[in-house]
């Protein structure tokens, strides 16, 4: 099958690359999660003509819905491209949710914990914008875990809950104080320290090579 | 004033004699000493001339090897003592120790080379958040969990969430550094060193504590040495050294 | 390849079956994103046996890898799958990413972590003593990366702390479990590579001592 198709491939650019443009949609799709691609951004990251983005799009969301194998299809909302699970497999997910093998916090919860407890007093929104999901469950859990707590309303238009951690939250973790959460790794210092050993090696290579 | 530059070439003593051994072609279980320990302190040497920050765990290193060295010298004495062949053969070579250290060490640096790849390898793929399955529940119970977890599951999580790539409108407008280029730093310094027309003490050279501003301008320094523009001078180790500016009416004063 | 497959597939209820499950495995893989799922997970949400669901995880995993069309595989990550993209696509999606301040581990760090994970549980000063010198920086941010965790306190006088590496080691470099971990080097012959270096300590003299 492989091998027949790229044989096939004599004419021009397109047969070979359009494999490839499948595969690579795919991924490209895949990672953009929920939030959908738009078929600006498809067109700039593979370089071709929105029209020929629309083809290909259209040819990978027909096999996608045919192929009974495929659990995923392309779906399109509000101007974006996304991937999605098939619905007829709703049950599964259903169960999976509500699976006994879901004893420990999942990771939506851990992060949100965690967002929270670095950033608080954060309102949903923004936490959202942190991790590109939706976050009602998670917040749900943890309240409900009674590790976070609503702390007073955001100022602004839409006066959103803000939210923050609770005393169970330091006593569950062993926290005397928040002061005691380790420090997060100071991401710009060290970025900054790599690019200077960088640089002077870089130019130092350039100065004596050259 | 004085400029700290870190230079990370070598993660420590073991790190750049292992370099040397390398580069010196030598067998790690036959180290001629006194010619490592040369090299090893002229290394040292030029680092402190050129005001570099040498951790203390270099000079540790520097009074082991030397330590080392006057034992290799001292005279054989085992037909004395050791009268039994036995004991000869497990007299102590005053090297084995570090050599130990040394092939210890460099199975770890090896490994963390293998690590390296992994994480260039691992940094290829591109994974995606966990789907929202609100809809999926039960009237949104919350999840029937026991809170089994640390709190390093939590930074764990939370880790996870800063690596997690996000797919975005490409970046239109990247913020250029504001980069010092090494050709105008040449030039300001020979015009400097020009104008002086004396030699100028190394250090002087740097007059911001700006890092960049520090490194471009060692590398101005020694692209000026390669194209023979300026000279270096310097007594002995650890005087200080001084620059000027090459030709210019009277002839080039040697220093070499 | 795929079509052989699908037709020795064909006794007994699995034909028809075998084509959904590998849909609904799609689905649940999709839907756990990074969070991954334990073989468990998937057995209790399928309600089949932990066996058949590695073999229906292989087969998909198969098609997935061999696929050009395709843009995902199948991983093993810290105990979990998970989907990925394609490693030969990221190119691409580099093109539209927006990583912030995803820096890699620096020397100091990778050897540190190195000595953790093959020696674990370990003291500072035993990695001290193995590296040569101070090791509290690069500890520090392994810390905060959360690649690395206290494990316990050693026994004797000081009773000091003893590190272990974590889950997220294992994520992050691609490990299924700590037994992926490429073998320890026994005797590591002349010829490794310290290009760098050796240019800088050639230049270095060069130009000073001469």
């Amino acid at each position: 099958m492989k091998k027949f198709l790229s044989k096939q491939s004599g004419k021009g650019p397109n047969r070979l690359e359009l494999i490839k443009w499948k595969s690579i949609l795919e991924s490209l799709l895949f990672a953009a999660g929920d939030e959908g691609l738009t078929l600006k951004q498809i067109s700039e990251a593979l370089e071709i003509e929105i029209s020929i983005v629309e083809s290909i799009l259209e040819e990978l969301k027909q096999e996608m819905d045919n192929d009974l194998n495929r659990g995923i299809i392309i779906v399109q909302l509000a101007g974006t491209y996304q991937l999605a699970t098939k619905k007829e497999n709703a049950p599964y997910l259903k169960k999976l949710v509500d699976s006994p093998g879901n004893t420990t916090l999942s990771q939506a919860a851990l992060e949100t914990l965690a967002i929270i407890a670095y950033r608080q007093p954060i309102t949903r929104a923004e936490i959202e914008e942190i991790r590109g999901v939706k976050t009602e469950r998670p917040l749900h859990t943890l309240m409900s875990k009674a590790m976070i707590k609503e702390a007073g309303r955001a100022e602004g238009t839409g006066r959103a809950y803000l939210y923050g951690t609770t005393k169970e939250f330091l006593d569950y973790f062993g926290l005397k104080s928040l002061d005691e959460l380790p420090p997060l790794p100071d991401r710009v210092e060290e970025e900054y320290m790599q690019e200077e050993a960088d640089l002077f090696f870089d130019k130092f290579q350039e100065t004596f090579n050259s | 004033m004085q400029y700290n530059v870190k230079i990370d070439a070598f993660e420590g003593p073991l790190d750049l004699l292992l370099h040397l051994i390398n580069r010196l072609e030598i067998d790690i279980y036959d180290i001629p000493v006194a010619e490592i320990t040369g090299q090893y302190l002229i290394y040292i040497h030029t680092m402190k001339e050129l005001k570099l920050d040498i951790a203390s765990e270099f000079l540790v290193m520097a009074a082991t090897l030397l330590a080392i060295k006057s034992k290799m010298l001292l005279p054989k004495h085992e037909e004395n003592i050791h009268e039994d062949a036995e004991n000869i053969q497990f007299e102590e070579d005053p090297r084995d120790e570090l050599v130990e250290r040394l092939i210890e060490y460099r199975k770890y640096k090896e490994a963390a080379h293998d690590l390296k790849t992994l994480e260039e390898e691992r940094g290829l793929m591109y994974t995606k958040p966990p789907s929202d399955l609100s809809d999926f529940a039960k009237e949104l119970q919350p999840e029937k969990v026991e809170m089994n977890v640390s709190l390093y599951d939590m930074l764990g999580a939370f880790q996870k969430l800063l690596r997690r790539k996000k797919l975005q409108k490409p970046m239109a407008t990247k913020i250029a550094r504001q980069e010092i280029s090494i050709e105008k730093r040449m030039t300001e310094i020979l015009l400097e060193l020009k104008n002086l027309r004396r030699r100028k003490s190394f250090t002087e050279l740097f007059p911001y504590p700006d890092k960049e501003h520090i490194v471009v301008t060692f590398l101005a320094i020694l692209e000026l040495i390669k194209r023979k523009e300026i000279d270096v001078e310097q007594q002995g180790n650890f005087e200080e050294i001084f620059v000027e500016a090459v030709g210019e009416g009277a002839e080039s004063v040697g220093t070499y």
